[in-house]
């Protein structure tokens, strides 16, 4: 963190979700319910245990990066390990980061 | 069967020249890419384009003549989906969902083999029944529906199995070949005429091109098919031609001409790889993947590009 | 005042269709996509095709029967710029700033309206004047700048004003309009004709497509008109009908012929989504977005499509 | 961090700004004059507070990594706060991560 | 990390590798001979020391993701540094995040 | 040397004037983009379309009458590379390695450049050999070939060289090219036919759109002109004038039109953007790209296209 920290930076967590193409909606639609204030979602490829393209239309994999309180991505990455760990291509991580305006991203 | 001048009339066009092109290309880990981007505007031209052409040709047949065929389609396709689970099942050994899963494929259809056999069989026989495409939409789902419910049939999953039935009919498959019918007959051929340099006359080129990007694809798929298994890898080539075979004689009866019966039986033969890898992965997530995937863009489409099509207007040829 | 023809001619166009295919698709929460690539290179395509045409008629059109038109032109697009101010403050009762944003966007013009209105009237009353392309470019950019004013006046930013003056000027809508414009009328009718199969014959085609897709983003937009207010929501199905029929009436003035004043009344009428927005977006920060996004592309692009052009035709044909 | 460092890692700050597609050009000229060594540029979608897209030409939004000091960061993301915050779409987060070459992002 | 880490948080490494297009293919066949279990591509751009665009056909740069052990980051990092940072257009950074799963990233 | 006709009518062709739009609109920094995947997408378009074109004409032609032509084509190339070399070596001082990157782009071939000249020929000279795509294919890689030798001898890398060599060959420009000539050749004429209008009726109208963007990357490059030095970029103007009238003078000499003999010139002249680039990017890392760069597209480039073809074509008028 920022040493002299005049500019209030403030710590909250980021939770990143790589996924196959074709859950992405199912996995958006899931955040909006789960609260959070918004999320970023990227195109991108991959390999990993799986590694398959079946959503030949659309590219391969999504990247979706939220930002929430660590309590909301918990819920998050518990909803995802439930859902979808089993039968889908998709990993996730999650790191501490310093984001300005807080409060923002700790939407009740 | 297979007659020796259709066979080199195929072989040598420049889709499945191209196609070729696409396989040779990433065996040689070439560096020719096909942007995302571009597969997917093709893929919604081409399934937009059927579709008009289909809607202009609907608009100009006696709604009667299509009830018949329709309602034979959808018979078919479900007869030829439970077909293929049996011998999934029997033959092959595969587990209740993987058996779902492939059949699912194997009963609907593939536009781009719809495309080719519908080429090559104008060029041999002349023009053919427009209703065809009204046929390919038929024939899509109906199968999509009967995989998903032999594999869920023994599960928790009756929601699921209502949203992967939505999915399927608001999938853009069905939007662009559905919707795009629909808007050729209610514009009807005079009004669509404006549209035709694009849709109708750039049609053959744009599929040379998507053709080369199928090569591309279909050369990653087949490197999965040593994991297939033999008996599998014989399914994906045998399966096509009882299809196929059988439609071709389905078509005969239902009265098409030879090019339409031989059109019809490709439909049949053929393993669609758009609209139910799709589906099946929402709503049969338990089946692998890699399994009907490499069957139907790594083996049946080839072969049927290559070979099928050309036996199909053979065995048509001799039925009529 | 409107002819039943007109709309039913125009309601069952191709294009017309596939705008509301995209509006069906994005309701029913279809995976239909447009990838974003294909949109810009379909607005690329239509707005250079769009410049490239008007090139080569005012290469063909003696200078001094474009100078009257294009002074109207210009007057008449800051009059709509200031009447629509007026109405928003007055009668919608928006702040300023959101009241200059709005206004902006209305005095302005929207390219696919126009090439709408172009294709109903050429079908309707034959060729229309070609020097309608230029008169396009000289409506895009005054209201841009009025609005800028309108919002800007009373704060600090001189600065930002000539910034967001250089990049309207600058911008790929004038550089792709405005440059077409050139390269049209500099190389001329008879080197511009072996770009004519892609630029002018596909033209009709692509318009499809891209209205396929306008389609969809229209009903995304559509989900903020609630926030909006039924004042606002009467607001964007008015003006253009005010607009429309004084363009129409100007254009008649002006000696156009009746399809020439018709299209001339749809850019009046027409609210810019495209230049305009981006512009506003910088040069007034402070507006509200939803706002004259919601107003422009969810509400009065597709009435205008609908039935605001035929009813513009409709009043040309009984003013001639 | 790497428990051995043979390799020297050291340790900078990362910003990350996903903001819409219109401020782009505007901040990578912003960064251009505060002095940064370099930057990459990703494009993205995303939902948030105001979550319109606006430049519906290039697709929605861009996110902006930057590697640079802890002190580079603070300026870049005060000039962020001043310009952008009010009236656009734009949220920023920052985070130490470990380098090679770290003098290559300490740029006087 | 997670105060109360019900959902079994564990760290591992996350390598960003930022590299000229020209160099994807190349490096992804590192990563597979490295044994890692999987990586993340995107597309990007971006402006840095050398910041050309040689590979004008596919795009400029890309990212590169790669979840595994300190050591197998490390490797990578010193193969890259000894192949790559001479000549062409590449950084990389690494930092500690939190996955599920974490035998996932530690094949040996 | 260059007559005033031959000038005026290459200038004032779209696909020039399309390229100056490119290069202002990118000077005013204006936000017209062409989105990368359409950049890709023309590519592969337009080189595929070569490819074909070459295909149809070789099918066409007795294969003997290729021999010779190819052979000279070959040895042209390989003294163009080892000439560019010694000049860049012992005029320019530039370092072995770089003098060899650099000469490997100038010994290879721009396809647009081979487009633009071919353009402007057949309006002045009518259609010219058709052989000339076989030409560019060979002339592509022999110098990439022996540029890599030039810069590698010293050094350890026999096998980066290999690699690069082999990268060469299998590379999206070969595959495309070659990949494209013999699917042509194969199918003939007539299969091809169904293909013609989109690969050959809309090619025009897509290098015009091609040309934007190079306009676009062109300007980029410019900015770098600085760094390069006045001796550098003296050479990147005199060689194309060079290697395209001795180009010209050989072309005579193997009994082509005066057409054909102008476009064999321009191609000596023109310097690899696509190809080389990425070839000598993998097989010479040590070399600056920026010298290579900037001088093929930002210099050699923009100057063949504007001034040198028309002087070629003056040049073959004058010789024949
Ligand atoms: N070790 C890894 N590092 C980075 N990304 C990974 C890793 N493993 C998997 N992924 C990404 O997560 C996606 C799904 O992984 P999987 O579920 O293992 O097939 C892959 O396609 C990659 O994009
Ligand atoms: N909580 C969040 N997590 C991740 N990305 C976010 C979040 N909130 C906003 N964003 C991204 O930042 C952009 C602008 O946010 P905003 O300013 O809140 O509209 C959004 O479009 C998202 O891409
Ligand atoms: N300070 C930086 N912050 C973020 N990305 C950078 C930085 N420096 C370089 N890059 C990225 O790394 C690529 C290669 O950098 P370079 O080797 O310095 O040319 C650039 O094109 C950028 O995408
Ligand atoms: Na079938
Ligand atoms: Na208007
Ligand atoms: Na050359």
């Amino acid at each position: 963190m920022s040493s002299t920290n005049a500019l209030n930076w403030q710590s909250v967590r980021l939770l990143t979700i790589v996924a196959e193409r074709l859950l992405r909606d199912r996995i958006l639609r899931h955040l909006d319910q789960m609260g959070v204030s918004g999320y970023t979602v990227i195109d991108s490829e991959g390999r990993g245990a799986r590694g398959l393209m079946v959503d030949e239309w659309q590219g391969e994999n999504v990247e979706i990066q939220v930002l929430a309180s660590s309590d909301v991505v918990d819920r998050i990455a518990a909803k995802m390990r439930e859902r979808y760990f089993e039968h889908y291509s998709i990993i996730l991580f999650a790191q501490d980061v310093d984001v300005l305006r807080g409060d923002k991203y700790r939407k009740p | 069967m297979l007659s020796f001048d259709l066979l080199t009339a195929n072989l040598l066009s420049p889709i499945v020249l191209a196609f070729v092109l696409g396989l040779i290309a990433t065996s040689l880990k070439s560096d020719l890419e096909v942007p995302p981007a571009m597969h997917s505007a093709m893929s919604l031209f081409l399934l937009l384009s059927i579709g008009f052409k289909g809607g202009v040709a609907v608009a100009q047949a006696p709604l009667d003549t299509l009830v018949v065929p329709i309602l034979a389609t959808i018979a078919g396709g479900v007869a030829a989906t439970l077909f293929a689970y049996v011998v999934l099942r029997r033959l092959v050994r595969l587990s209740t969902i993987d058996a779902a899963a492939v059949a699912a494929h194997y009963g609907s259809v593939s536009a781009v083999t719809f495309i080719a056999a519908r080429d090559l069989a104008t060029r041999v026989f002349g023009d053919i029944e427009g209703i065809m495409v009204a046929i390919l939409v038929a024939l899509e789902i109906p199968a999509i529906l009967v995989g998903l419910w032999l594999g869920q049939r023994n599960s928790r999953g009756g929601e699921r199995m209502w949203l992967s039935i939505r999915e399927v009919l608001t999938g853009r498959t069905m939007m662009l070949l559905g919707g795009g019918l629909l808007i050729g007959a209610i514009a009807g051929p005079e009004r669509m005429q404006r549209v035709t340099p694009l849709f109708f006359t750039l049609f053959d080129g744009v599929l040379v091109l998507f053709l080369l990007d199928l090569g591309m694809a279909a050369a990653k798929r087949l490197k999965d098919v040593r994991i297939a298994g033999w008996r599998f890898v014989a399914f994906a080539l045998a399966i096509p031609l009882v299809h196929g075979v059988l439609g071709v004689w389905l078509g005969t009866a239902l009265g098409f001409t030879p090019g339409g019966a031989a059109v019809f039986g490709a439909m049949f033969a053929s393993a669609s790889y758009i609209a139910a890898p799709a589906a099946v992965r929402m709503g049969l997530p338990e089946a692998n993947p890699s399994l009907y995937l490499t069957a139907a863009l790594g083996i049946t489409f080839p072969f049927n590009l290559a070979i099928g099509i050309p036996i199909y207007l053979s065995v048509a040829r001799a039925l009529s």
